[in-house]
């Protein structure tokens, strides 16, 4: 039963992890890492309702905060990138390099 | 799980109904096609729709959003910690726990000092204003 | 004395049903609700013209009765308008994802006890869940998607400021609400909401917790977006808000019937976490019987239409605000005062639940209040009229000085000499030097 | 339901650096802006310095105490009071850094050039949030390396992180650069606490529990070669290995560095390392001890790989804060060789733990002292930043520049350097697990320190560049100016080559210390 | 027990050392003469010592001194000398007073006759108080009786060694510095790994050398970690193949430097080879024997041959030290008494008698402004002086009898030849093909000095000067000594051969050479 979700959780944690690597939005690329992010939670429950304890809904809710704080940060960083360079493309930032 | 087959039940009654609405409409009313009719309403002048991918919006939105989660998620916290504050009594008045008591006001009033402290900054650099 | 009623459901008598009586639970709560935004809207047209002094809609049916059915049969038969811009599928979904969360809202509102239906002991209430009110807050939260996406898929920009204010509106209102019933889990011990119902068998919480009843009350406006919180639609500044594209037919219809029932829906919590539930109010429940069987539904309809009567009367009364007045309020006081209200209920709680009355718990809640106080007392607006008052003096007295520069022995030639700034055309605001 | 306890006099000092950075938030709020900084910088360093103090309290009253406090979510060992200490000290001398004026910008969020920016320049004074912002980093490097369970380690981690996402991206000087360091750090570091916490998520469906002890427990009685477990270990490594620089995660490091305003890239060399490499630790040793065959053989080609991708990409580098980014990555490297050197024998444990510890020690006041002189050599567009702009800066200014090679001396790890002692401990700590255990992993635990050996003498030849530019090269017309130092910066120096010399000529006290933090190992 | 003797001479130049850097700014010629002062009074305590020695206390190390420096890693500050340490302590001790005086105007900026700048004024406080701090190193190098704290010295030294070369040296000099560096520091990091081997592997928990002698009983273990010791020495004491460092660094270090660097750094080397490497790992030393014999040889030929073709003269005296040194190291690895001592003494030989090349030749070189010896010719008919005694120093160069090198070249090929120490005569072999080295020797020394001092004078050296009184007091000691030593080495060899003997004895070598005492003689 629970073995779905957590292949699930798997298919968005890659889903998540590949759009990291190969979208150059940085909006996209941060909402990707997002999904990697809510696949934990995903999979934290899952394993709270398998192994029979609340430890990992508790986590999910932290990861939750911590997801929030994250993107208060993120789109500020984002955001202030932007405003600029009036582009957000991850290829266009490419100053810092040998 | 059973708690939310009659939630099931009613979403498919809505949701039927809904999609039969949104399915139906185009059968039912009569075609007349206008140009001016299909054109977004922009108060009569001509119309400048948003662009695909969305207009750029005020980032005094963004803003609010953050704040929203934030302060979404300090309920988060707040609501187990409200359900188990008290002690949980059975039918017949015992104590079947004890709450969490004094700890869980200490702790909770630093939590609560710590959000607002952040909410201070927030409004003191207009965070919270709009113009 | 804790009278414990047999009829009083808790949670453990949910999830218990046969599929049937389910199914014929849910259609009922369908119907009623269906029944209800019908009613409802012709109730509110016709009480809002008795309170401006007119008639209000009576041409179709007994007392315009079926004026409803009327317009929906109208919007039925409309023509089914795509503007040329809109992103299709979102266009047509925003209006399902309106609705059917409103829907599901309500189901976990108890308008009964424990009745008999069809040869069952089944509680009068679609479900109950331990998280209860959390579902109800989620199930209002996934509306704002629907409120958004509507106005994205317009491709208008009233369309799409609409869809933001309104969101940003909700959520910021969704705070407010949200803290509010912190206070009634700090009494109830539990978010499920047939087992608040019954901790309100004594008192109701409207009356032990008048301060979060009162932020409900506003963040219902707030919630539901009606008058004077309106501003989404926002007819006179945003033409129709996040709706302007939906100009006609059955989807502006779903858009309107899921605004009703959140009206509903709140009104119903309003009932439910408040004001008693279904309970019998005070001196009918001095009858054995009021609260058996399937009395309660009547105090349960009762109480849901002076709400619902209380929400209209609002509206006939009130000018819509600005929206940031609007937002002013909802961050600015209503959040600060929760928090601080919640402190101290958690600290009066504390020693009145627990015994707790050492000196550490007692001082701790003087702390609290003292510290509510001192944020009731910053944030209340007698402060900010008093600085406000002094900033008007100052200007008043600069004003004065300027404009008469000799009286005051201002050093500065007067700001309006042509001169002075006439030549370049650029403006000088008084007020700055 | 038992009420939960929390040991408030244990966490102190943690308590009252995340006290002092809610505070910090309120001055924000509440003070005009011409008292922020007189206010801010009294608060900031009084609480790091009476943190240091109730560290220091806490040792001496109690010993070096073993317990997991805050209901096991926090564990209070010697390791743990050992590194606060050494971040406290070294977020102190960092604040010092950053009290200096002109490597903060007026308004982040103003476009440079533009309007705005103007007009917060003219107004004065830069963002003075970043005190509260380096308390909470500082916070985060705290309860980081302290955690005992996974669940609080991800939230000291991103404590730790997101403040220094934002401070990243506040440099004075060269915004574009420091903005691209910010989004760069962030998306990447996101990327890889993303790993930690999915590998976490995976080792509670493996053990039931986040607790390391626990974890460690679960393994002890479990299948070792469960998917679950395995890929929850290999996440967690990532996003672990991510944090200290490790290769193949180090690619973030050079330009975070080199972009980031340098009191913050110091904070981050310094403190950010010492954190993570304690939270490897933790990780490694409590939560997955028993998993050490398989971990090791990785951790052996990480390490290795570590130590030659750093050293070897240090030479090609013309940024002296990218060099010394990838010397920081190549040291990183040193110190895996020390994680590696776990046994089973809780004696030589402590051995190889105290010389990490000590390592760390030495290593981030040298490169504290090393970002310091880097933001005094300036040219009219900030810091002087290439290489070739440092040539005959031994002429110019012969006392900067001897400090400064000194300082590269001891990252080369020359004798009578404190860096040699670090290095010693190290490859001394290996070669001895190596050695006890009679079996094949002697010849590879000496293979390591051997490559070790040859890192370093590669990592010596670009420090050794550095040198020859200084001191046997002619200066450039134009060179850079250098900035007088404020007082701050000239303590901050001073500190930093004090320890340099002091350890590297009498190590024993700081060894004692390093030891008696490791006696008693971590608590598991 | 312990005895200050060590302690405070290598306090003495270290105090100096700070002393002369804290000397204000343009006090130069102060700081010359402080500097002066302080090697002198290092010299007369390193004298007094010297006498001393015979009757002093101590079973092997004399004026041992043991302090706890690093309990926790089992380091201390153990320092301590016996005969072979003693010559080469005083070899230092003698060389840095000539040394100071010799690069007296050095770091003032070199100067051509004809005015043309060769190398830039530098600071003079710097150079001289990083000489300071050479000298205590290589006293402390020769001085330690504890393997971490040698180890230390070991690398320490190249820090003021480097900066000498890098600021002060000629045009190429911080490529030279950088080689020199390198090439060390990786030798040297080699050794840490073996040191710590040692010490983990003995799990005595200390660093002292007495204890550690003997402990390694593993014959593979000892093989691994000699060979971290050897090739660490090998580069110090340049061997082929890991010789190419030290032409490069002593030609283009100042002439002082350069004696140094080839007359004592060294050095260390060969006695790092002698007294570690031998006595630590005695299996592996024996086991080793042919093939570092065979480098050694090659060594010696190569030298001999590259030093023929070079048109440098700086070059070509450092091409002839990789021949000695090679002599040198055939000497210890011969594992006979004769041939031991007859490198101890080369050691000491050579830094007198490449010193005194190297300095004569920086008098050359700083006359003319070039080091090539086609730019000289007839030096002799303008300054006799200056030719004479460069004469003699390429005579002793070469080992002429009668000249000091002589007896040590002397005793390491007889002692080579004779000794039986790894059974064959492959030792033998050794020793006449290095003989070859005596005909290579003279070829290159007559065919510089030819070139140098004979033949029709070039216009630019007309305007040469002869030896200033400076200079001269410079060159006399030396080649005082050279003579002395060539006559009457027997003090020396005194000194040298209990050393030796014990060395053997730990080796556990049983030569019939240890019989033949004083063969060379």
């Amino acid at each position: 039963m629970t073995a779905h979700y957590l292949v699930l959780s798997g298919l968005l944690f890659a889903i998540g992890a590949m759009g990291v690597l190969i979208r150059r939005n940085a909006i996209v690329v941060f909402m990707c890492v997002e999904l990697m992010l809510n696949a934990c939670n995903l999979a934290f429950v899952t394993f709270a309702r398998q192994n029979g304890n609340l430890e990992g809904q508790i986590i999910a809710f932290f990861v939750m905060v911590v997801a929030a704080a994250e993107v208060v940060v993120g789109l500020a960083i984002i955001v202030t990138i932007f405003r600029t360079r009036r582009s957000a493309s991850v290829d266009d930032a490419n100053l810092l390099k040998y | 799980m059973d708690l939310y087959v009659p939630i099931l039940v009613l979403a498919v009654l809505a949701g039927g109904f809904a999609i039969f609405s949104v399915a139906i409409a185009p059968f039912t009313g009569p075609k007349r096609w206008n140009r001016a009719k299909l054109d977004a309403y922009e108060c009569g002048i001509e119309p400048t729709p948003q662009p695909v991918g969305g207009g750029r919006f005020p980032l005094k939105y963004m803003v609010t959003a953050m704040l929203f989660i934030v302060f979404d998620i300090e309920i988060i916290f707040l609501y187990p910690w409200a359900v188990s504050f008290a002690p949980l009594r059975g039918d017949d008045g015992r104590v079947i726990a004890s709450g969490l008591g004094i700890f869980a006001l200490v702790e909770m009033l630093l939590f609560i000092v710590t959000v607002l402290a952040a909410y201070a900054y927030v409004w003191r650099r207009k965070g919270l204003d709009w113009d | 004395m804790i009278h414990v009623l047999a009829a009083d459901p808790t949670l453990a008598d949910f999830g218990k049903d046969p599929v049937w009586i389910t199914i014929i639970k849910a259609v009922m709560l369908f119907v009623f609700l269906m029944l209800g935004v019908l009613f409802g809207v012709w109730f509110e047209r016709k009480l809002i013209s008795r309170m401006q002094n007119r008639y209000g809609p009576n041409r179709a049916g007994k007392f315009g009765l079926l004026q409803s059915v009327a317009d929906g049969l109208k919007m039925g038969l409309k023509e089914d308008l795509f503007p040329r811009t809109v992103d299709k599928v979102l266009y047509l979904l925003a209006p399902i994802i309106m609705v059917v969360p409103a829907f599901l809202a309500f189901s976990i509102v108890p308008i009964g006890p424990m009745v008999n239906l069809f040869g069952v002991q089944t509680p009068l209430q679609l479900v109950d869940l331990p998280v209860a009110v959390l579902f109800m807050l989620a199930m209002g939260a996934i509306s704002v998607y629907g409120v958004v996406l509507a106005g994205w898929s317009s491709r208008s920009p009233y369309a799409l400021l609409g869809g933001l204010r309104s969101a940003a509106q909700v959520v910021s209102y969704e705070i407010a609400m949200g803290l509010s019933f912190v206070g009634i889990f700090l009494f109830a011990g539990t978010l499920s909401t047939s087992e608040i119902v019954k901790a309100q068998e004594q008192t109701w919480y409207a009356v032990l917790l008048i301060p979060s009843f009162l932020v409900y009350v506003v963040c219902m406006f707030g919630e539901a977006a009606r008058i004077p919180f309106d501003l989404p639609e926002g007819e006179g500044e945003l033409v129709g808000g996040f709706q302007t594209e939906y100009s006609s037919s059955l989807k502006f219809a779903l858009i309107m019937m899921g605004e009703y029932l959140h009206t509903f829906t709140a009104s119903g919590i309003a009932v439910t976490l408040f004001l008693g539930g279904w309970r019998a109010p005070w001196p009918i429940s001095l009858w054995e019987g009021a609260n058996q069987g399937w009395w309660p539904v009547l105090w349960f309809f009762i109480k849901f239409v002076l709400t619902f009567c209380f929400i209209v009367w609002v509206r006939a009364s009130l000018p819509r605000v600005r929206y940031d007045q609007l937002m002013s309020l909802g961050w600015k006081v209503l959040i600060p005062v929760n928090l601080a209200w919640i402190l101290v209920v958690a600290a009066v709680r504390n020693v009145v639940v627990n015994n707790d009355t050492s000196a550490v718990s007692m001082g701790l809640g003087a702390v609290i209040v003292i510290g509510a106080i001192a944020i009731w007392l910053r944030f209340d607006t007698v402060n900010q009229r008093r600085r406000e008052a002094k900033k008007a003096q100052a200007e008043a007295e600069f004003e004065e000085l300027s404009s008469e520069p000799a009286a005051g022995g201002f050093p500065v030639p007067p700001l309006d000499l042509p001169h002075y700034h006439g030549v370049q055309h650029k403006e000088i605001p008084s007020g700055t030097n | 339901m038992q009420a939960p306890t929390i040991e408030y006099g244990t966490l102190a000092p943690m308590l009252l650096v995340f006290g002092a950075a809610v505070l910090g938030v309120l001055v924000e709020a509440f003070a005009p802006r011409y008292l922020r900084k007189v206010m801010q910088v009294p608060l900031t360093l009084v609480s790091l310095g009476g943190a240091f103090a109730l560290v220091l309290v806490q040792v001496i009253m109690r010993g070096a105490p073993t317990e997991a406090v805050a209901m096991g979510a926090v564990a209070v060992d010697g390791p743990s009071l050992f590194i606060w200490g050494v971040i406290l000290v070294l977020s102190f001398v960092c604040v010092l850094l950053v009290n200096d004026e002109g490597h903060f910008v007026a308004s982040a969020a103003a476009v440079p050039g533009s309007a705005d920016e103007e007009e917060a320049e003219a107004a004065g004074g830069a963002h003075t949030e970043i005190y509260p912002l380096l308390l909470f980093a500082v916070g985060g490097m705290m309860l980081f390396p302290a955690a005992h369970d996974l669940l609080t380690m991800f939230v000291g981690l991103e404590v730790m992180s997101l403040p220094l996402y934002l401070m990243c991206g506040l440099a004075r000087r060269r915004r574009l650069l420091s903005q691209e360091s910010s989004m760069k750090y962030f998306l990447l570091g996101a990327f890889s606490s993303a790993f930690f916490l999915y590998g976490t998520a995976m080792l509670y469906g493996y053990a039931g529990t986040v607790s390391l002890p626990g974890i460690n427990k679960a393994l002890a009685g479990g299948a070792l070669l469960d998917p679950l477990l395995l890929i929850g270990f290999a996440m967690l490594g990532v996003g672990l290995l991510f944090k200290i620089g490790a290769a193949p995660f180090q690619a973030w490091k050079p330009d975070v560095y080199q972009g980031a305003p340098t009191p913050i890239t110091a904070l981050m060399a310094s403190g950010t390392l010492v954190a993570a490499m304690g939270a490897v630790l933790r990780v490694f040793w409590v939560g997955l001890g028993n998993l050490d065959w398989n971990w090791r053989p990785v951790m052996w080609a990480v390490a290795a790989l570590t130590m030659i991708v750093g050293a070897v990409l240090a030479i090609t580098q013309t940024d002296i804060k990218r060099m010394l980014a990838y010397s920081s990555i190549a040291h990183a490297g040193f110190l895996l060789i020390g994680v590696m050197a776990t046994f089973d024998k809780s004696q030589q444990n402590a051995g190889s733990l105290s010389a990490i510890l000590f390592y760390l020690l030495v290593y981030s006041f040298t490169t504290v002292g090393a970002f310091a002189i880097v933001t005094m050599v300036r040219d009219p567009g900030g810091e002087a930043g290439h290489l070739s702009r440092w040539a005959g800066l031994g002429k110019r200014s012969p006392l900067l520049a001897g400090v400064f090679a000194f300082f590269l001396l001891a990252f080369a790890g020359i004798p009578l350097t404190s860096g040699f002692f670090g290095k010693y401990a190290v490859f001394a700590a290996a070669l001895a697990s190596g050695s006890e255990s009679g079996d094949s992993l002697g010849g590879w635990m000496t293979g390591l320190v051997v490559l070790g050996v040859v890192a370093s003498a590669v990592a010596a030849f670009f420090y050794v560049r550095v040198i020859v530019l200084m001191f046997f090269s002619e200066p450039a017309a134009d060179g850079p100016s250098i900035a007088e130092p404020s007082m701050g910066t000239v303590a901050v120096i001073a500190v930093a080559a004090l320890v340099t010399v002091g350890v590297g000529i009498f190590p024993q006290p700081m060894l004692d210390v390093a030891h008696q933090a490791a006696a008693n190992l971590f608590i598991r | 027990m312990s005895s200050l003797w060590l302690p405070i001479l290598l306090a003495v130049p270290v105090l100096g050392a700070v002393v002369v850097a804290l000397l204000p700014k343009g006090a130069d010629q102060v700081a010359k003469q402080v500097t002066l002062a302080v090697s002198l009074v290092v010299l007369a305590l390193t004298l007094v010592m010297a006498f001393q020695f015979p009757s002093a206390k101590g079973d092997r190390f004399k004026f041992a001194a043991v302090y706890d420096w690093i309990p926790s890693f089992g380091v201390h500050f153990g320092v301590g000398v016996d005969g072979i340490a003693l010559v080469l302590v005083v070899l230092s001790a003698v060389l840095v007073p000539i040394v100071v005086l010799a690069s007296w105007h050095d770091a003032d900026g070199v100067r051509t006759a004809d005015g043309t700048l060769i190398t830039p004024k530098r600071s003079v406080k710097t150079y001289f108080s990083l000489l300071l701090v050479l000298e205590a190193m290589m006293i402390g190098v020769f001085a330690a009786t504890d393997i971490f704290l040698f180890y230390v010295f070991f690398e320490a030294m190249l820090i003021p060694m480097y900066f000498m070369i890098g600021s002060y040296g000629g045009a190429q000099r911080s490529y030279a510095a950088v080689k020199f560096l390198l090439y060390s520091l990786f030798g040297g990091l080699l050794m840490l790994v073996a040191v710590i081997g040692l010490y983990v592997v003995a799990g005595k928990s200390t660093f002292m050398f007495p204890e550690l002698v003997g402990a390694i009983q593993d014959p593979a273990t000892q093989k691994w970690l000699f060979a971290g010791f050897f090739i660490a020495f090998a580069i110090k004491a340049p061997l082929w193949p890991v010789h190419t460092w030290l032409p490069d660094a002593a030609a283009q270090a100042p002439a002082g430097a350069a004696v140094l660097l080839v007359g004592v750094l060294d050095k260390v080397g060969t006695f790092g080879m002698l007294r570690f490497c031998l006595e630590l790992f005695p299996d592996a030393a024996k086991a080793f024997t042919m093939p570092i014999v065979v480098l050694a040889v090659i060594s010696i030929i190569y030298g001999a041959i590259v030093a023929i073709g070079q048109s440098d003269m700086k070059r070509l005296i450092a091409y002839t030290s990789i021949s000695h040194f090679g002599f040198i190291v055939m000497g210890v690895f011969a594992m006979s008494q004769v041939a031991q001592s007859g490198a101890t003494l080369y050691m000491v030989n050579h830094g007198f008698a490449t010193g005194a090349l190297f300095l004569a030749a920086g008098f050359l070189i700083a006359r003319r402004g070039s080091p090539h010896i086609a730019d000289y010719g007839g030096a002799q008919k303008v300054a006799p002086l200056l030719a004479g005694f460069f004469l003699v120093a390429g005579l002793a160069g070469l080992s002429l009898p009668g000249l000091s090198s002589f007896v040590s070249e002397f005793m390491v090929m007889t002692g080579t030849y004779a000794s039986k120490a790894h059974g064959s005569g492959a030792l033998t072999v050794a020793a006449v093909v290095s003989a070859l080295a005596v005909i290579l020797a003279a070829v290159y020394i007559l065919w510089m000095v030819q070139r140098v001092l004979n033949g029709p004078t070039a216009e630019p050296v007309k305007a040469f000067k002869d030896l200033n009184v400076r200079e001269i007091v410079v060159l006399a000691p030396l080649v005082a000594l050279i003579i002395g030593f060539g006559f009457f080495p027997k003090p020396l060899l005194d000194v040298i051969n209990p050393a030796v003997n014990q060395t053997l004895v730990n080796v556990k070598v049983d030569n019939p050479a240890i019989a033949e005492k004083g063969a060379g003689q």
